[in-house]
């Protein structure tokens, strides 16, 4: 790499990615190679997962993603649990992002017992609200977190500050940090508190301010680029193939958005459009979420702005100890800050569910994509590769 | 052949490739290839090749405090350097960068993040430990030099919290390592953390934080609670 | 690659950041929460009632129920289990759920969120009882307000004749509450937490929460076999019975919220299932019975009767009923109107009991027609379940008038169809159910005679404290009966030999300081109600005639002549003769059907005792 | 949607349909039938994109349903493809030649399920849990709460009461009525 950076050209031929192809047999016995183990012990691993890897010198021949550390059994113990307990223990399932989960099952819950337009519409202005509040503090982690892949600590210092300006308000407004438990079937369990809006756009103004430093800071960098550009590209033919979604799928030119493409809430009545770029690469993935970062800061002023100053937080449903659901299956989706998640839900006409499953973008990216993606990698950058697929371990094994 | 096929062939090559080298019953020629003779647990003696050898064949021992001044200085010296080991284990590591970035700043109370177990002292079990993170934990913390100290974190790690009865996960982490201090939360706050911290300072400057050797004391026991739901043990018995 | 000097030296603009304040929180142990946080629990222990919503509904199983007997300062009330939910935190994930459907709004979580230990044994602790130090915290999370409800607050409302048709001559003494339909029934029993506190007040101890559920999941004849289980009289009960279940059910124990009517959901279930012996026996399971050689004597057949004849007779036993009237039924035919209890209704719940085998001897007068004595040799067992057919007297001048009546001679005289005199005046004294009936009868009677209503109501007790139910005193003022609470009667005013009205006094207070009965009026505020006819319904004593003096000698009596029972509800010193009913519990058929049922199960075991 | 569906029935023979949706429709297929009818919208219809392979266990019906929810980005729509497997010794087409993702999914449900997909790559590796000797976990007659109590014991310090059988005791004490609170009270 410091060849690369001072300008000298090596022998293309002599790195090894260069001269092993696939063709190459592989001999595990003729210790020209060798197995390494990236976590789940490791601090530059997102979160708790293992990548093995079959390297020779420094290049990655082969990879193959371990997970399983995190599995709780979810969707095991949601069939055991009331409908409305399932929302507690849903919301685990994905620590980076919470709210979507919560959204899932009752939206999934009110769909199939017949109450999805009797929510009211405040409820449905506030989950929206909280939904992008959770993808800007998502967001606000893994913007800078991709420099600190590369050693750009600073950027991540400055990010988590302003995440934990967003957890206030969420703090404010659901009662909770982190796991909020706020969308509830049939609405919401919070009015906004007084003082909200103005407190909010005190801190988007931060963020504002942030998006302009991050950008000198890690776009207009050499560093950043010199390793980012080229690295881990996804080409358009590879979309529907591995499944890629959201912010990966739209790295390489395919503009692949729940919100347009399957509206839900009110993102109609909201003005944007999913920004989009073409050369696939690690670089441009970060350079789309950056431009994400602004465009959910105007999302949240839209939303602001145009929800009504007050209304009913629920609908009145039934007894939540005696709720039965007719026997029905749905399949409920959003776009999150990873891409396309969504819930596959099942009834039986019992009090609780039959099956629910978790469709987290980070299965096919974290795993097919991954392994195929680090073929022929540098050992350093397999952990920039991750947090460009952005990886989250809980939403595989949930 | 396109590249994503030619990958595919790839990979199933290397499958072929390590299931040759696990049948084969080639000898070693080489002098680091040879086979090493050492002494289980059970008394027998085995030969394990070495590349595969994490082998450690003693017990790990307790230590005695020092006369009276000098374990009071190293107390305080220890209780003021809290090196903890940067192994998320559950989703109650989502609340440790906020600690580590300028908001919360741990590190003005001597707190810091460490990336090997070889150079840290305490140990955060952030929540819930599904029983294959277990096996991993056991095998750190056998790694992490003594005196060392561990945080449990949340309803999970003290009677099972919400996974109480997932088949994944364990109901009681002090049946298998012994926890020095917990915090109540799901998942506790920073500030929570940093009183968790305040709390094991406290109790190492008193000398109280003695789980370490309280391990080492137990420590047939607690191996024993340990393959008790560990069912593929394929991992040494001395870790360190 | 290319790069440019421009990518190298713009980063270096981060150190600008060297001369911004810092953001580090200064002292961060002293941190408050946000105002709506979620942090560790509080319980205001004197609200709480310990229904057990919060058990029910938390996911993780981290809520107990711990008694709270012997803890200084903490009294239970009426409707309080005596037990409060204990939180595991080791189990807890802060969902709040148990603040949101808690059934007092005692429950809520504090703001607080530090708590650091070394012992994990020492996570559990029961808010309120065990002090700790963020109890007093005010910030944290409640309950939602503005719509935000985890069950329905408000009673569906049933379907009901309204006033001036109800006491139309036409149908005057019909049945004037319609009782639920089937969505109006489920929509109803959805509201229930299922918390049992109802099944503990009940004498009975009914399954109620169970039936509920059996509406809900709408099978009607698992809905019977809960209430057979525990009660022969569904019908009966369905209408008249005092629901104490209702006055404790956790549902409606905020302002504002009602209670579930249990009564309503009782008949609805009852109402379901057609008048039809046979279809009973398959529900239940009682086609066939192996009888055995034992034969009970029962005196009556009021509720207490019936439903010892009931449980006997599925026992095996031979059951007999002597009844002094023609019809069986006791107070419940003779003491209620039927625009409350309609006849059928009686008819179905005795025709079932009857065709499991249990004999009824009408216009049999023990005492006259058949001495105890020679029950005592004919049967094994006799069981006493006689009523309240005795009216009181207030005693004041002028009651001995002829034209004072007792209540109760009124009533049972409207349903056999004997002459029931009515005058265009009528004031009643008293305050209680059968003061209602009688106030209500009586208007029917007159709208029948004269086309309107003009009855005046007077009771010692102010209106809060009337003894009557509250729905009893508004339907009553809905017939334009006049109720005058609040008022003691002092003399029954004569004029030429005729009673004119009546000479009430304000009450001030009915009990003196000791609790004994000694009412204190206000002497200047004295009014006259105006009335042809006077009818007193102050309360109603026991009819013992069937006793014989050598009988009466063998028995105790207690305090108010009640004859005194063990606790196998044998009279003291008769060993064959078991007493249950209104005249040992005091008017009221649930507990005649709880104590009938368990003097059932008392002469089961003293005639099996040999063995 | 109703066209494409219709047309899918005339080729396939669909067992049952249901329309969510405007936009979503489940319907299930003979299993020899599904792989070459998932090929076909993959391929002509431009349902692309694999959105989840799930399973749900009809334990009462003895069948697991196994279910392919496809997505056409063009259309903006989802199908969802059922299809009912035996549940003794549970079987299926592999159909990992379609989508790179596909056999992450087929060796999850051998993991969870125990159903198996002859020919899918590395679907014998172990997925999410290490060394599981019961039956796989997601079938519905295996019980979780069970089996934690079993082998992890939780701790045994609680003890919690029935509002209602306490409070009976303690308003009419010695007064059981069912044979269930008799034998309680004794």
């Amino acid at each position: 790499m410091i060849n690369k950076f001072l300008g000298f050209k090596p022998d293309e031929k002599l790195l090894p990615h260069k001269t092993v192809t696939a063709d190459t047999e592989i001999d595990l016995s003729s210790h020209k190679y060798q197995k390494i183990w990236l976590g789940p012990n490791h601090p530059g691993v997102t979160g708790n997962m293992a990548v093995e890897l079959t390297v020779q010198g420094n290049t990655i021949m082969r990879a193959k993603t371990h997970v399983g550390y995190l599995h709780r059994g979810f969707e095991k113990l949601i069939e055991r649990r009331l409908f409305v307990q399932g929302f507690p223990t849903s919301i685990r399932m994905c620590v980076a992002e919470p709210d979507t989960n919560e959204y899932f099952i009752a939206r999934a819950t009110e769909e199939l017992s017949g109450y999805a337009d009797a929510v009211p519409d405040y409820a449905n202005w506030l989950r929206m609200l909280s939904l992008e509040m959770a993808r800007l503090q998502g967001l606000l982690r893994g913007v800078p977190g991709q420099g600190g892949t590369f050693a750009l600590g600073i950027g991540v210092q400055w990010g988590v500050y302003l995440r934990d300006l967003i957890l206030d308000r969420f703090e404010e407004l659901t009662g909770a940090r982190v796991y909020h438990m706020y969308i509830i079937a049939g609405g919401v369990r919070g009015n906004l508190p007084a003082g909200f809006k103005a407190r909010m756009e005190d801190n988007l103004r931060d963020i504002d301010d942030f998006i302009i430093k991050i950008k000198k800071l890690m776009f207009d960098n050499s560093v950043f680029k010199t390793r980012a550009k080229g690295l881990a590209v996804i080409t358009p033919d590879m979309v529907d193939k591995f499944g890629i979604v959201g912010t990966n799928a739209r790295c390489c030119g395919v503009k692949r958005d729940v919100r347009k493409d399957n509206p839900y809430l009110f993102y109609e009545k909201l003005d944007f459009d999913p920004p989009t770029a073409t050369d696939g690469d690690v670089y441009s993935r970060t350079w789309i979420r950056w431009q994400e970062l602004i465009q959910t800061v105007d999302l949240i002023r839209q939303i602001m702005a145009k929800m009504p100053e007050k209304g009913d937080i629920r609908c009145q449903m039934p007894n939540v100890l005696n709720w039965k659901i007719p026997k029905g299956e749905t399949y409920v989706r959003l776009e999150s800050g990873r891409g396309e998640m969504g819930m596959y839900y099942v009834t039986d006409g019992s009090d609780k569910p039959r099956r629910i499953n978790l469709r987290g973008p980070s299965y096919n990216h974290a795993i097919s994509v991954l392994e195929h993606m680090l073929i022929g990698v540098d050992v350093a950058d397999v952990h920039a590769i991750m947090v460009s697929l952005q990886t989250c371990p809980p939403e595989i094994e949930r | 052949m396109s590249e994503l096929d030619l990958n595919d062939k790839m990979s199933e090559m290397l499958a072929k490739s390590e299931a040759n080298v696990k049948n084969s019953k080639k000898d070693f020629t080489r002098p680091e290839d040879e086979l090493r003779e050492v002494v289980a647990p059970d008394g027998s003696i085995i030969k394990i090749n070495p590349l595969y050898d994490y082998f450690s064949d003693e017990k790990p021992k307790e230590e005695k405090p020092r006369n009276g001044v000098v374990e009071k200085f190293l107390n305080w010296a220890r209780s003021e350097s809290i090196w903890v080991l940067g192994f998320g284990t559950g989703c109650g590591s989502i609340e440790i960068p906020p600690l580590v970035t300028p908001r919360f700043d741990m590190f003005r109370y001597g707190v810091e993040m460490r990336p090997t177990p070889r150079q840290s002292n305490a140990f955060i079990i952030s929540g819930y430990l599904s029983v294959k993170t277990l096996k991993r934990v056991i095998r750190t913390y056998e790694q992490m030099p003594s005196p060392k100290y561990i945080i449990a974190l949340g309803s999970c790690t003290i009677n099972g919290g919400m996974y109480y009865d997932s088949y994944s996960t364990i109901n009681r982490l002090d049946k298998y390592i012994p926890v020095d201090v917990y915090i109540a939360g799901c998942m506790p706050r920073p500030e929570a953390l940093l009183h968790g911290f305040a709390k094991l300072k406290q109790l190492i400057k008193d000398g109280k934080a003695e789980k370490a050797n309280e391990y080492a004391r137990n420590f047939d026991e607690y191996k024993a609670n340990q393959k008790k739901i560990i069912k593929d043990w394929n991992m040494p018995d001395y870790n360190w | 690659m290319s790069f440019n000097l421009k990518d190298i030296l713009t980063p270096f603009t981060a150190w600008a950041n060297v001369v911004k304040d810092p953001v580090t929180i200064k002292d961060p142990f002293t941190r408050e929460a946000a105002p709506r946080y979620r942090g560790f629990h509080a319980n205001d222990v004197q609200v709480c009632i310990g229904c057990g919503s919060c058990e029910a509904i938390c996911e993780n199983q981290a809520i107990d129920l711990v008694p709270i007997e012997g803890v200084e300062g903490i009294e239970t009330k009426d409707g309080d289990s005596g037990l409060r939910p204990s939180v595991d935190y080791g189990r807890c994930c802060w969902c709040a759920l148990c603040v949101d459907i808690c059934t007092t709004d005692s429950l809520r979580l504090t703001n607080a969120y530090t708590w650091v230990d070394t012992d994990a044994d020492n996570f559990i602790f029961t808010p309120g009882v065990d002090k700790k130090e963020w109890d007093d915290k005010q910030e944290g999370w409640r309950k939602p307000q503005d719509g935000y409800e985890f069950y329905g607050k408000e009673r569906v409302h049933m379907e009901e004749m309204h006033s001036p048709e109800r006491i139309d001559p036409k149908d005057s003494f019909v049945e004037f509450i319609k009782g639920y339909s089937k969505e109006q029934a489920q929509q109803e029993a959805d509201r229930c937490v299922s918390c049992g506190i109802c099944t503990a007040t009940c004498p009975a101890h009914m399954g109620i929460p169970e039936y509920i559920k059996a509406i809900r999941n709408d099978d009607m004849e698992e809905g019977m076999r809960v209430l057979y289980e525990t009660n022969p009289l569904p019908e009966i009960c369905g209408r008249i019975c005092t629901h104490k279940c209702e006055d404790v059910c956790s549902v409606g124990f905020k302002d504002g919220s009602d209670a579930l009517s249990i009564r309503w959901l009782k008949r609805y279930i009852a109402d379901q299932i057609p008048a039809d012996t046979n279809q009973y026996k398959d529900m239940l399971g009682t086609g066939d019975i192996a009888k055995n050689d034992k034969k009970i004597a029962f005196i009556g057949s009021g509720p207490a009767s019936l439903s010892a004849a009931y449980y006997l007779a599925l026992l095996g036993y031979n059951c007999t009923i002597f009844e002094k009237l023609p019809e069986a039924g006791g107070m419940m035919r003779y003491g209620i109107p039927s625009y409350r209890l309609p006849y059928d209704q009686i008819n179905k719940d005795v025709d079932y009991i009857v065709s499991l085998g249990v004999e009824m001897k009408y216009n049999v007068n023990i005492g006259t027609d058949i001495t105890l004595e020679q029950l005592n040799t004919d049967f094994d067992a006799v069981y006493a379940g006689t009523g309240l057919h005795l009216g009181r007297s207030t005693r004041i001048p002028g009651s001995e008038h002829a034209n004072v009546y007792q209540s109760v001679d009124l009533l049972r005289d409207i349903v056999t169809g004997a002459e029931v005199p009515v005058e265009k005046k009528v004031v009643v004294i008293g305050g209680g159910n059968v003061a209602m009936d009688i106030t209500r009868s009586m208007a029917r009677l007159q709208m029948e005679k004269y086309g309107e209503v003009n009855v005046i109501a007077t009771s010692l007790e102010d209106e809060e404290h009337m003894p009557a139910d509250r729905e009893e005193v508004v339907e009553a003022r809905e017939e334009n009966c006049e109720i005058n609470p609040g008022y003691g009667p002092q003399e029954v005013v004569l004029k030429d030999g005729k009673v004119v009205g009546l000479k009430v006094w304000k009450c001030l207070s009915i009990f003196d300081e000791t609790g004994a009965f000694n009412p204190k009026y206000d002497e200047s505020d004295e009014r006259i109600f105006e009335g042809d006819m006077v009818i007193e319904s102050i309360g109603q004593g026991m009819d013992l005639s069937y006793l014989s003096e050598e009988i009466k000698t063998k028995i105790e009596f207690g305090p108010r002549g009640r004859i005194v029972v063990n606790e196998d509800w044998q009279a003291k010193g008769l060993p064959w003769l078991f007493i249950g009913g209104d005249i040992i519990e005091g008017p009221d058929v649930i507990h005649g059907i709880a104590n009938g049922h368990r003097g059932a199960m008392a002469i089961d075991q003293f005639l099996n005792q040999g063995r | 949607m109703k066209e494409l569906i219709e047309k899918l029935n005339s080729k396939y023979d669909l067992q049952e349909i249901v329309y969510q949706r405007d936009n979503l429709a489940f319907t299930a297929i003979r299993k020899e039938n599904a792989i070459d009818a998932i090929t076909y919208l993959r391929d002509y219809e431009e349902f692309t994109h694999l959105v989840m392979m799930s399973c749900v266990d009809w334990i009462e019906d003895g069948k697991f349903q196994l279910l392919y929810l496809l997505n056409s980005p063009e259309k903006k729509c989802d199908i969802g493809i059922k299809v009912y497997i035996d549940r003794e010794n549970p079987e299926m087409f592999s159909a990992h030649h379609l989508w790179k993702s596909v056999w992450t999914y087929q060796r999850e449900l051998k993991e969870f399920y125990g159903i198996d997909f002859p020919g899918s790559p590395r679907v014998n590796d172990d997925f999410v849990v290490e060394g599981w000797e019961e039956i796989p976990f997601m079938r519905r007659d295996f019980d979780t709460h069970e089996y934690a109590e079993k082998t992890y014991f939780p701790r045994g310090n609680r003890k919690t009461n029935d509002p209602a059988e306490y409070m009976r005791k303690k308003l009419y004490p010695n007064q059981p009525v069912t044979a269930k609170q008799r034998k309680d009270d004794k």
